[in-house]
């Protein structure tokens, strides 16, 4: 239950406070949210966070700038790689060097079967939250043949730990094309099974239309970023803005949609996984030969200065800020984590709704908590 | 806007700014007492219109802080580093920008919790991921804990 | 064979009855030790009822939900719900300090005896009724609506926030849906003329009221499985248990025993929702008929009336399982507003046309 | 299922067997107890981070923990039987923590999942806020190490628990106590 603090439990004549969390299972982690309600209706919604804060940023200060990368698979652990992408990026680019070709490549494929998993977690744990079981068992069928993929070149299930300065570590396993190529077809037919289990129901479109609505200028203004902010029809899509790793050479769309609410942001990822897989298969059939790593120095030191790299995760905007001294280690990192920002806008979405849109409104969020917290 | 003309336009706001371009992004580094109107106007200013905060955080240089905030303009695409110079370390005390960006909010909890920064007309100044008694900011050079176990 | 067939329950407890009032001989004494045999009778065949309904529910689930389910303990799993209910009576009954002690123990046993009571009209099959009392329907549907007392006690008796809510949410659910349950099943009341179960069952001889009521009784069969549904705090409706909401919602601070009565007043009462809407619905025992398709009829006779009667309630427990593994949750202002803004209107409706259809006599 | 008896073999030929204080009834007794508590482990809905998905794979259809009843997770600590802890505890998760598992009805069980559980893990080093191993804080069962375990790693320590039930005195240890 809840940890209780003794600050008001009520505040006014019948109006109560509940805590929700930080063991709870709508709150994916431990997350604590402090609820005023008059009847079932919340008036006002505080998040309260640090309990999974793990002090990672003090961490990387002492680690070199070839392990703090590993640390970061534990942050937003859902979309590791594209976690491991961002610090590596934000090396290189301290370093001026750029990863070769089929690194490139690589890392794109990786990033997007990444993006695909995630998802497809988080359309299993809406439904979940929604009060739908069934959902998640779907969803782990296909998440499961993607994260074996990984397991096969990574060796890791989830913390994959793949992305190194200069590259990938390994080189791909023989059968990535083939097993990609499958499980890519695969999620293409399921797609359709997923919208006609959960997306078509009506008390789902109930559950969500309408519900945590929140504008375009809001959405800015909050820092929102990835789907949220791109179910409120703002452009915000690093791939698009800053192409890093060769994103401006493939063709994908940035999904958009102009709801601003729960159902919005369903169907903005949704149609994000259709993105994914055309990504993949752009790619899947021509990743170039050639070296998988480029040559770095045993012990990295960056120069003196500040590198800034933003990368998109499953979740949104992922910035790296690296300060360095010139020694072997940063001086100071400053993750820039995506659900942070949109974490600070559910108090907007939440109040005057019922204790069920909350749930939705999280649930449609994709919180996780460690990387808010870090 | 090019960065060029955005140094000429950050000048015409305020005389004293310090450039820096050596990086990605353009610098502008500025005394603390004079971030909050400046940032207004990069905020609500048209042709620059710097809506969407990125980033915000702080760099402990053991003998000052430095505030640094990452703006871009959703409209205008362009990009600015605001670097805000605190001298005060063992008071620092800067104006909050929660009420020109609403993400500021959590940020400057964030830098209040881990640097000690204490910031002024800040809606809701606690902290945010540790406990309210934990003694000392962790992310000060000059932090201690005897429970910490280093290599 | 044929008379194995044939072979009624009337006889059964007719001979029963014969023996112990030769032995006996006080009327009285032999009434009060039928009815101790029957209620012994009735707990075992619920426990047994509860752990079937338990284990099928798992594998109803794992079903839906492309997976094996229980497989491990016992032969397929099925000593599954037997493990948990023995380790569920070994558990530590707490009972929270700052709650209300004695409503909070009595909670659980008024849920599952209520739930108990509305079995005492049930025709499980031809001559197998406990009590074939003259008000039988309108007992089933006054008693059942008791329930809601328990969990109101257990919400409010166990000072916990999140039981609170879930037993407001219960009772606002049950009070609206009892009216729609009423109404649909004043509906075949209307077209029977009785309020007696063996009447309902009998007058289904020529044909299934869902068959033979036209449109107006197949309206209220849905609205009858939409408002039990509801009633029994089963998903899409379990909002008073919302275990994405409220955690555990009224039984959340509850443990060992007196947590698993709630389970097992849950399962009496899917039970008992499923054997109401086969009776008044389905025809309880009576075997599938067509008007004057006589051989067919005869043919039908052939299988046993208790498998009839079984069959049809499993299905729409199975049917009531469905829902609960593939919808999501509706929200607490929707549920209401689904019973008060569609539910009701439409049942109230519904009602007349079958009266005018009782009137003219339409139906077959 | 054989391990006590694998036991009994191993022990020397000459080993005097104290007799199960209260004879065959209680003896008896104590293995349908075991049998059932071993059997029927609802795990708490606990995780707070990386573990956390590892568990959910571990309840996910192709590691299935339903074949072995573990499939119903309670959200409420009264109705939970196993705690599972997924994922680092940092200092101020820890009274959480103690706290959920002093809500919980005996018996209890605790499984440490994950490197971060058993010692801190990634986050031993340099770190302030993180507890260094769930053990300072309750009582642990079962240890498993990973970063994060795999499913079947979770499996396999919910068997041995399981085990480590079954051999579990329930009434026999109400008289020894009263020794």
């Amino acid at each position: 239950m809840s940890a209780l603090i003794e600050e008001d439990y009520i505040t006014e004549e019948g109006e109560f406070v509940i805590n929700i969390g930080p063991q709870h299972p709508s709150t994916h982690g431990v997350l604590h949210i402090k609820a005023w309600l008059d009847g079932e209706t919340i008036k006002k919604v505080q998040p309260h966070l640090g309990y999974i804060h793990r002090s990672i940023e003090k961490m990387s200060e002492s680690l070199s700038y070839r392990n703090f990368i590993f640390v970061t698979s534990r942050m937003d652990y859902i979309s590791a790689h594209i976690n491991n992408e961002a610090c590596a990026l934000a090396v290189e680019k301290g370093l001026q060097i750029e990863a070769p070709p089929r690194a490139q490549v690589i890392r794109i494929l990786m990033a997007e079967l990444t993006r695909l998993a995630s998802h497809q977690l988080w359309w299993g744990a809406t439904g979940l939250d929604l009060g739908a079981i069934t959902p998640f068992f779907h969803a782990f069928r296909e998440r499961e043949a993607i994260i074996t993929i990984m397991e096969n070149t990574c060796g890791a299930r989830l913390t994959q730990n793949y992305m190194v300065p200069g590259g990938v570590m390994y080189d791909l396993h023989p059968d990535f094309q083939k097993e990609t190529k499958a499980i890519v077809k695969q999620v293409k037919e399921k797609l359709g099974e997923y919208e006609d289990l959960l997306t078509g129901n009506v008390i789902f479109e109930q559950r969500t239309k309408g519900v945590g609505y929140i504008s375009k200028e809001d959405a800015i203004s909050y820092g929102c970023s990835g789907p949220t902010a791109r179910a409120s029809g703002v452009s915000c899509d690093v791939r698009k803005w800053f192409p890093y790793d060769g994103y401006d050479k493939v063709v994908f769309d940035e999904v958009l949609d102009t709801g601003g609410d729960c159902y919005a942001r369903y169907m903005v990822r949704m149609r994000e996984m259709v993105q994914c897989c055309d990504i993949i298969d752009q790619l899947i059939d021509n990743i170039p030969e050639g070296d998988f790593q480029a040559k770095t120095k045993n012990v990295i030191k960056l120069p003196k200065g500040e590198f800034y790299q933003r990368v998109e995760t499953a979740r949104g905007e992922l910035g790296v800020y690296l300060v360095s001294d010139g020694a072997a280690s940063p001086y100071r990192i400053k993750y820039r984590s995506p659900n942070f920002s949109n974490l600070s806008a559910l108090e907007h979405m939440a109040v005057g709704g019922k204790i069920g849109d909350l749930v939705a409104i999280m649930a449609t969020l994709d919180l996780v908590i460690p990387d808010i917290d870090r | 806007m090019t960065n060029e003309e955005l140094k000429q336009r950050f000048t015409e706001l305020l005389p004293g700014a310090i450039y820096d371009e050596t990086g990605e992004f353009l610098n502008v580094i500025i005394n603390s007492e004079v971030l909050l109107p400046f940032v207004k106007e990069l905020r609500n200013n048209d042709t620059l219109s710097f809506d969407y905060l990125f980033c915000l955080t702080c760099v402990d240089w053991k003998d000052h802080l430095m505030m640094v905030y990452h703006l871009l303009s959703k409209d205008h695409k362009h990009t600015v580093v605001v670097k805000a110079k605190i001298t005060d370390i063992t008071n620092p005390e800067i104006e909050s920008v929660s009420s020109i960006w609403k993400t500021a909010n959590f940020h400057e909890r964030e830098v209040y919790d881990l640097f000690g920064v204490k910031f002024l007309n800040h809606p809701d100044l606690r902290r945010i991921f540790l406990d309210e008694d934990w003694p000392g900011h962790p992310l000060r050079k000059n932090y201690v804990d005897e429970n910490m176990i280093e290599i | 064979m044929k008379l194995l067939l044939a072979y009624s329950f009337a006889n059964l407890t007719s001979a029963i009855h014969s023996g112990l009032s030769g032995s006996m001989g006080n009327e009285t004494l032999v009434l009060i030790t039928e009815m101790v045999i029957t209620g012994i009778c009735l707990l075992g065949f619920l426990v047994i009822l509860s752990f079937f309904l338990g284990y099928m529910e798992r594998k109803v689930a794992a079903f839906m939900q492309i997976r094996l389910g229980p497989n491990r303990v016992g032969p397929k799993g099925s000593l599954q719900i037997v493990a948990d209910t023995v380790k569920l009576l070994f558990k530590e009954g707490l009972t929270p300090d700052a709650s209300d002690k004695f409503l909070f123990n009595l909670a659980p046993f008024i849920v599952v005896v209520t739930s108990m009571l509305v079995m005492a009209p049930m025709a499980f099959a031809k001559g197998f009724q406990i009590w074939d009392l003259n008000i039988g329907i309108l007992y089933v549907s006054s008693i059942s609506s008791m329930g809601v007392i328990g969990i109101l006690m257990a919400g409010w008796s166990s000072n916990n926030k999140y039981s609170l809510l879930g037993a407001m949410r219960s009772g606002a659910q049950i009070v609206s849906y009892e009216l729609s349950i009423g109404l649909s099943l004043i509906s075949i009341v209307i077209l029977t003329g009785s309020l007696r179960i063996s009447d309902i069952v009998m007058s289904q001889q020529n044909g299934w009221w869902l068959f033979k009521g036209h449109i107006p009784v197949i309206i209220s069969f849905i609205i009858f499985i939409i408002a039990s549904t509801a009633e029994i705090n089963r998903a899409p409706f379990d909002l008073a248990e919302a275990e994405s909401e409220l955690t555990a919602g009224f039984h959340t601070e509850y443990s060992g025993m007196k947590f698993a009565m709630f389970l097992l007043s849950e399962y009496i009462n899917l039970f008992v929702v499923s054997a109401i809407a086969a009776t008044i619905f389905l025809g309880g025992w009576m075997p599938f008929h067509i008007g004057s398709w006589e051989g067919f009829n005869h043919i039908m006779d052939y299988i046993p009336s208790s498998l009839w009667f079984f069959g049809k309630t499993f299905f729409i427990i199975f049917v009531i399982m469905w829902f609960r593994w593939t919808f999501p949750r509706l929200r607490v202002d929707q549920l209401l507003n689904l019973e008060w803004k569609y539910l009701l209107p439409i049942s109230m409706v519904n009602i007349l046309l079958v009266t005018l259809i009782a009137i003219m006599g339409w139906h077959f | 299922m054989d391990i006590k008896d694998e036991k009994l073999k191993l022990e020397f030929p000459g080993q005097v067997h104290p007799s199960a204080d209260g004879g065959i009834l209680v003896t008896k007794l104590d293995e349908v107890i075991n049998w059932a508590r071993s059997n029927s482990l609802w795990p708490l809905v606990f995780g707070t981070s990386c573990c956390a998905i590892e568990m959910m794979s571990a309840a996910d259809a192709k590691y299935d923990w339903s074949r072995f009843g573990f499939e119903v997770a309670r959200a409420t600590p009264r109705q939970a039987d196993l705690i599972i802890v997924a994922g680092t505890i940092v200092m101020k998760m820890a009274p959480v923590l103690k706290r959920l598992y002093d809500q919980m009805p005996e018996p209890k069980y605790v499984i440490a999942m994950g490197a971060c559980t058993i010692s801190g893990g990634p986050f031993f080093y340099n770190t302030y806020s993180v507890v260094k191993g769930v053990d300072h804080v309750i009582p642990v069962d079962v240890y498993i190490p990973g970063c994060p375990p795999r499913p079947e790693a979770l499996l396999h320590a919910m068997i041995t628990l399981q085990e480590k039930i079954k051999h579990e005195p329930y009434f026999r240890k109400a008289k020894e106590d009263t020794k």
